[in-house]
């Protein structure tokens, strides 16, 4: 019978491109339920039927785990992304370190994020901010948003000048361009854990994680800009 | 089936206090605008509950609040003519007209449709909704919405006070022929006298919320208290024969009475209104007059009123016919009680609407 | 244009459509008589708590559509005490069920179906139910023959914005059901998707139109619905 | 000011066709229930629009369908007293009074609030809401709130319809004092030959959606093809002298006629209703009888009508009486044509309702 | 229990607090004399256009919340025609305002107010603004004097229901101006917030009874106001 994965919202094109590929292979079909990984993580905590759990930060696994309703053997580290700065059309690139000025470069505008204290790219953002002592002078412009597509949308839409917002969501976005990363250093790794479900009774759920870390599935994640741990 | 009513019942600015008890047949309740005629109706109808007061018809306990007990309206098996017609805006005439059919029991004998469609002319409405009917229409079939749920009690408040003078002409015998059947007691609220003569077995007049008088109606229509100017007698009377040329000759206790042909069996007992201004009185029997009815009694009171006039009650056998007249009149005449006198009222005064059918028993009698 | 976006859906939005529609009907007709219950006590009785279910009913309009469907989630999902009860009883589970989405939707719509419901119910004039009473019928005819038919442009009213609600709700059940395909993704869901994906804007888009579509056809006919009835009862 | 009316519409099921034109004064819709007499009025309100008409007031055009011309009805200055009451349910029974007031011209002259609410007896409910009073109230507070809106035309749809005989008495004089000082044209819908009598200047007679009669009432009322059993007579009389015994006496062109004490002074100009069917005739003059009113005339006519009876109309001077009496009464006295003849009226019979102030201008004078 | 969690809120959810209090109010307040003017012309007149502008404005409640923010983005953002025109004329942002907020939570709720007030003016009964206009009242006048105390019950629901989900509005309002402290972040965006860390809950549950305490606070005035208006106009 199909799998059933409950994934963050983020990983959406790309894991549709590599589900595709495995009905292809195999014959069985991947059935994706995205949304916000908080969400899910609580579903699953509620006895979803969810066979894999990807989670756009360790955080929400790292709460399933402790609760026992992932098979903590399965976990593992699927995907890393990074962080980068965006503006809206075409731009000069700047270095991303402490002498960055911000605020000249917003002139009024505001730096879009997505919700710095709960929203994980918001919250790796934050982070990388302060690190490099960047946060004080810019917090007072930020806007945040619910999640990181409506934060790439204001930069898109040139509602706002500047954004934070991860590789993945700049290289899929015409609008913007990517003006610098954040040095790696800066903040947390950029994790999504995958793990199978404690109560996940389908005989095909190792074999799709298993899948989800193959070589033709990791060309597909490049392809969409993530990174892949060794 | 007798009808007791006791209500105390107190609005802002209004208290009502009434207490009657009633013989079988047509009550009418009397009285000018404001003075608790549709309260107490409300409150026979289970629509108002009363501070206090116990409403019994016949034996059958409508309320008693002392025993805490109030039959709910739709367990009363009533059909009561809202004063303001009330029909149901969604209904169509024949729905609204049929719809406590719906809820009579199985067996309760009520009359057919097309009879009451015929006798209220609102045959080519049926099918029309009640918006925009006119007044008259409207109230109409408010009445026919009552006569056909087979109701063990009518209320009626003022049902005709929206019609013409033709169309009461109509509907009146229908409340006569239903009281004198003597199966559904009738609670009907008028204003008008020739309606209360002709309809009630007893009248109960109010006055700001109090009961002023209650009897037969000859007695409370005479009764100048109750009925300012309106005073009226009410005469029993019965149909001897019909002539060809159009004319009913009636029996009364003080001679022959010439009306319009009746539709009534010779022997049929009624009862005539006549008002007592259009009595005129006469020493001698007058001659090569046009009126037909000369009655002949004896003078057994005459009542000084305010005003010019005075009210001269002849006895005609057991009756009361009582006249006003002028007190200059009185004067030059001479009248004085113990004489006899004789009566003249026309023929055609005593109009169809002032001659009703006569109670088949009790006629007439106090509560 | 209806038919040319139809074309150019494929199955898995088609299943949205469906689901949205069968989650849109049957939380909108399951909750009415429930709605039409709570409209009539909330604008006829007096009774104590009167004002604790005026305020519950109007819950899930206060609350960020979120909270309302992790409430769900808690007491309805399978470890929910609610749910373990509607499970083991009579066999009833909602959670990551189109069923429970259709409980997420009628909730969401329960405050917006109440309301018209309510104000109908207070524009029948208590004088004709009272006639009515009179005629023999007993409270509960009353209300069929006529309460029930002057409410009903309320009545339809209520329901269809309920529909509309529940066709366009996304925040509790997202939450409550998840997003499933096939089993709990409907339209708002299926549109969230694709605004997840970059140039998803086009077939987002698409579905809006559907979406549109189907809410205006059931407008349209409410309208129609009501100005019926109200043409009877103007009497012509 | 003359009122014109040209109306043609047609429901489903009615249709209306009607065109009078009628002097200044009150001109009285007549007619039977649903004949069309509220679809006039509402038309001339503007609440209606007919398929085609046109409607003129004095030289004020109010419609006109082959122009296009149609005044709202709020520019149309209108005090209108449903046949429902209509009373702002949101509204005290003061400010319901006083809602014209809020927008007559500034310089508009009505009458007092003080006044009208002591004539209609509603100043114990000025703080209420209408919810709550009782039928007759309510049409009471319609009539004021009309009379009150400074209106350049008055429309009043049986309005006493919901009211006691006394109620009536107070209210109807102010109609004919409204009608007498000749500002105001009224348009008054009635079904009570009563009312028609005293008020109106001209009666438009209605049946089935088409004008039956339009004349003075003397005219009209004596037409029983309009009447039916309800004719009557008016007589033009003078207020002579006010005796001691609390009478009056009135001249009219057939003798003195005496009547309850009048509230006029000597020379006032009146006319009296007599019901045709309160008249009685005599060839010689009667003596020793109560009635002390007995006219001198002659016969002019003598009309059978169905039934037993016959109409016979005297001439007294210039004005007409009429008497309905059995054909056999006619026959027995041999009345002919010609004939000099005694009508005997009771003093009372003449009540205050049946008596008017006369018009001071053009009485009577038909379109 | 208000008094409890006052003292245990820090500053950024006082002014959550505060800012909702303020959307609601001014997005309620705002919007209601345009909700009048379009339940009222629903209600009672035909024009050409009738059933699109009903439409219109049942959209919100269709689509997503989120596609309602982003359509709002399109037109009212800065860069949105309508939003460079109120800029450059009026000089009114309402990009990452709080006045964007308003915005937004007045058009989500929008349709809810139209419905409640459309059922109102549906209700009163045309032969009273007849009577009003006999006695020379113009149709402004005939509304303000007639028809307004009459569907005021109407209004007062409709206001309620308004600002009921413009204090829970939450979806099309992030989208459109984004969550700033002390400018758009009202309680459901603080909510969310909570909800999106674990262990936030507490924290979350927090802001939901102030939300509901708000709330219910508003329906208990409105109850009050429409009692007292029905009795008075039932004549005691
Ligand atoms: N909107 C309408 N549609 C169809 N028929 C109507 C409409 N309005 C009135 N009628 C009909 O037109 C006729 C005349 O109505 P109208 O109200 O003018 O009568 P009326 O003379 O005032 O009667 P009443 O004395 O009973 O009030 C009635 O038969 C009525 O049913
Ligand atoms: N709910 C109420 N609150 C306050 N006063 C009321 C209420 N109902 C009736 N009244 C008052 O009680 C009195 C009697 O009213 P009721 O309706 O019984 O009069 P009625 O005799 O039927 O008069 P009408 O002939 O005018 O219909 C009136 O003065 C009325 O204003
Ligand atoms: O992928 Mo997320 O959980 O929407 O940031
Ligand atoms: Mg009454
Ligand atoms: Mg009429």
């Amino acid at each position: 019978d199909d799998v059933t994965v409950f994934a963050a919202a983020s990983l959406t094109d790309a894991l549709d491109r590599v589900a595709r590929e495995w009905s292809a292979e195999t014959g069985q079909t991947a059935v994706i339920s995205y949304a916000g990984s908080p969400v899910l993580a609580k579903q699953i905590g509620e006895g979803a039927p969810a066979d894999i759990f990807i989670s756009a930060s360790p955080d929400w696994m790292d709460e399933l785990e402790a609760s026992g309703d992932i098979r903590p053997d399965t976990r593992r580290d699927l995907l890393g992304n990074s962080l980068v700065l965006i503006a809206h059309g075409a731009a000069r690139p700047v270095t991303v370190d402490k002498t960055l000025d911000l605020p000249a470069m917003l002139d009024g505008g505001k730096l879009s994020m997505a919700m710095v204290d709960s929203v994980p790219a918001g919250i790796y953002g934050k982070a990388a901010l302060i690190q490099l002592g960047l946060w004080d002078k810019v917090a007072p412009m930020v806007a945040q948003s619910d999640n990181v597509r409506t934060a790439l949308a204001f930069v898109a839409r040139n509602e706002a000048p500047l954004g934070i917002v991860y590789a993945t969501d700049a290289a899929a976005q015409e609008n913007v361009t990517v003006i610098g990363t954040f040095p790696a250093g800066s903040h947390d790794p950029i994790i999504y854990p995958a793990a199978i479900t404690a109560q996940s009774d389908s005989d095909q759920a190792e074999a799709f994680l298993d899948y989800l870390s193959s070589a033709p599935a990791q060309a597909i994640w490049r392809d969409f800009g993530f990174t892949v741990p060794e | 089936m007798t009808l007791q009513v006791r209500l105390s019942h107190r609005f802002v600015g209004f208290a009502l206090d009434v207490d009657f008890q009633t013989p079988p047949g047509l009550t009418v309740l009397f009285g000018p605008s404001g003075s608790g005629k549709t309260t107490v109706v409300n409150a026979v109808a289970g629509l108002l509950r009363p501070d206090s007061g116990r409403i019994r018809v016949g034996d059958w306990l409508l309320l008693d609040s002392a025993a805490r007990h109030a039959l709910p309206p739709h367990r009363r098996r009533l059909g009561y003519v809202f004063q303001e017609g009330r029909l149901f805006p969604h209904l169509s005439v024949r729905q609204n007209l049929l719809y406590g059919r719906w809820f009579a029991p199985r067996g309760a004998s009520g009359p057919d449709l097309s009879r009451v469609v015929d006798l209220l002319g609102i045959g080519p409405l049926l099918d029309r909704r009640p918006g925009a009917l006119s007044g008259g229409e409207r109230s109409r079939v408010a009445i026919g919405r009552a006569l056909l749920a087979a109701p063990r009690l009518i209320l009626a408040d003022e049902p005709l006070a929206a019609l013409d003078e033709a169309r009461k002409a109509e509907i009146l015998p229908y409340f006569e022929r239903l009281r004198d059947e003597g199966g559904v007691p009738i609670l009907y609220v008028s204003h008008a006298t020739t309606e209360v003569a002709r309809l009630a077995t007893t009248v109960v007049a109010l006055r700001a919320g109090r009961v002023v008088a209650v009897g037969p109606p000859g007695q409370v229509l005479g009764d100048a208290g109750a009925m300012g100017s309106e005073t009226a007698s009410v005469l029993s009377a019965r149909v001897a024969v019909h002539d060809d040329d159009g004319l009913t000759r009636l029996e009364t206790a003080g001679g022959a009475v010439f009306v319009a042909r009746l539709d009534a069996l010779a022997g049929t007992r009624l009862r005539l209104r006549v008002g007592s201004r259009d009595v005129i009185l006469s020493r001698t029997r007058p001659e090569g007059i046009s009126a037909l009815n000369v009655l002949q009694g004896h003078i057994v009171d005459i009542a000084p009123e305010d005003g010019p006039n005075v009210q001269v009650s002849l006895a005609l056998g057991p009756d009361r016919l009582t006249a006003r007249i002028t007190r200059r009149s009185a004067t030059h005449m001479s009248l004085a009680p113990g004489q006899p006198c004789h009566a003249i009222l026309k023929a055609v005064a005593v109009a169809p609407e002032d001659m009703g059918l006569a109670l088949p028993s009790g006629q007439g009698t106090g509560p | 244009m209806i038919e040319g976006l139809a074309t150019s859906l494929g199955p898995a939005e088609w299943q949205a459509v469906r689901l949205s529609l069968q989650v849109g009907l049957v939380a909108t007709l399951g909750s009415l008589p429930l709605g039409i219950l709570v409209a009539y006590a909330l604008a006829r009785w007096s009774f104590p708590g009167r004002q604790m279910l005026n305020g519950i009913v109007h819950l899930p309009l206060i609350l960020p559509p979120v909270v309302t469907g992790y409430l769900l989630l808690v007491f309805f999902g399978r470890r929910g005490p609610v749910g373990q009860f509607l499970d083991q009883w009579f066999g009833i589970v909602l959670s990551f069920r189109w069923t429970g989405a259709a409980l997420a939707a009628a909730i969401m719509a329960f405050p917006l179906m109440v309301r018209a419901i309510r104000l109908a119910v207070e524009a029948v004039d208590p004088k004709l139910e009272q006639a009515a009473a009179t005629l023999g019928a007993n409270p509960v005819m009353v209300f069929l023959t006529v309460t029930f038919p002057l409410i009903l442009p309320g009545v339809v009213a209520g329901a269809i914005l309920a529909f509309a609600k529940a066709i366009g709700e996304f925040g509790a059940t997202i939450t409550f059901v998840s997003n499933i395909p096939g089993q709990t993704q409907t339209l708002p869901s299926a549109i969230y998707a694709f605004l997840q994906v970059p140039g998803g804007e086009e077939a987002a888009a698409r579905l809006v139109m559907i979406s549109i579509g189907i809410a205006m056809a059931a407008l349209l006919l409410s309208e129609y619905v009501a100005r019926r009835v109200a043409r009877r009862m103007s009497g012509a």
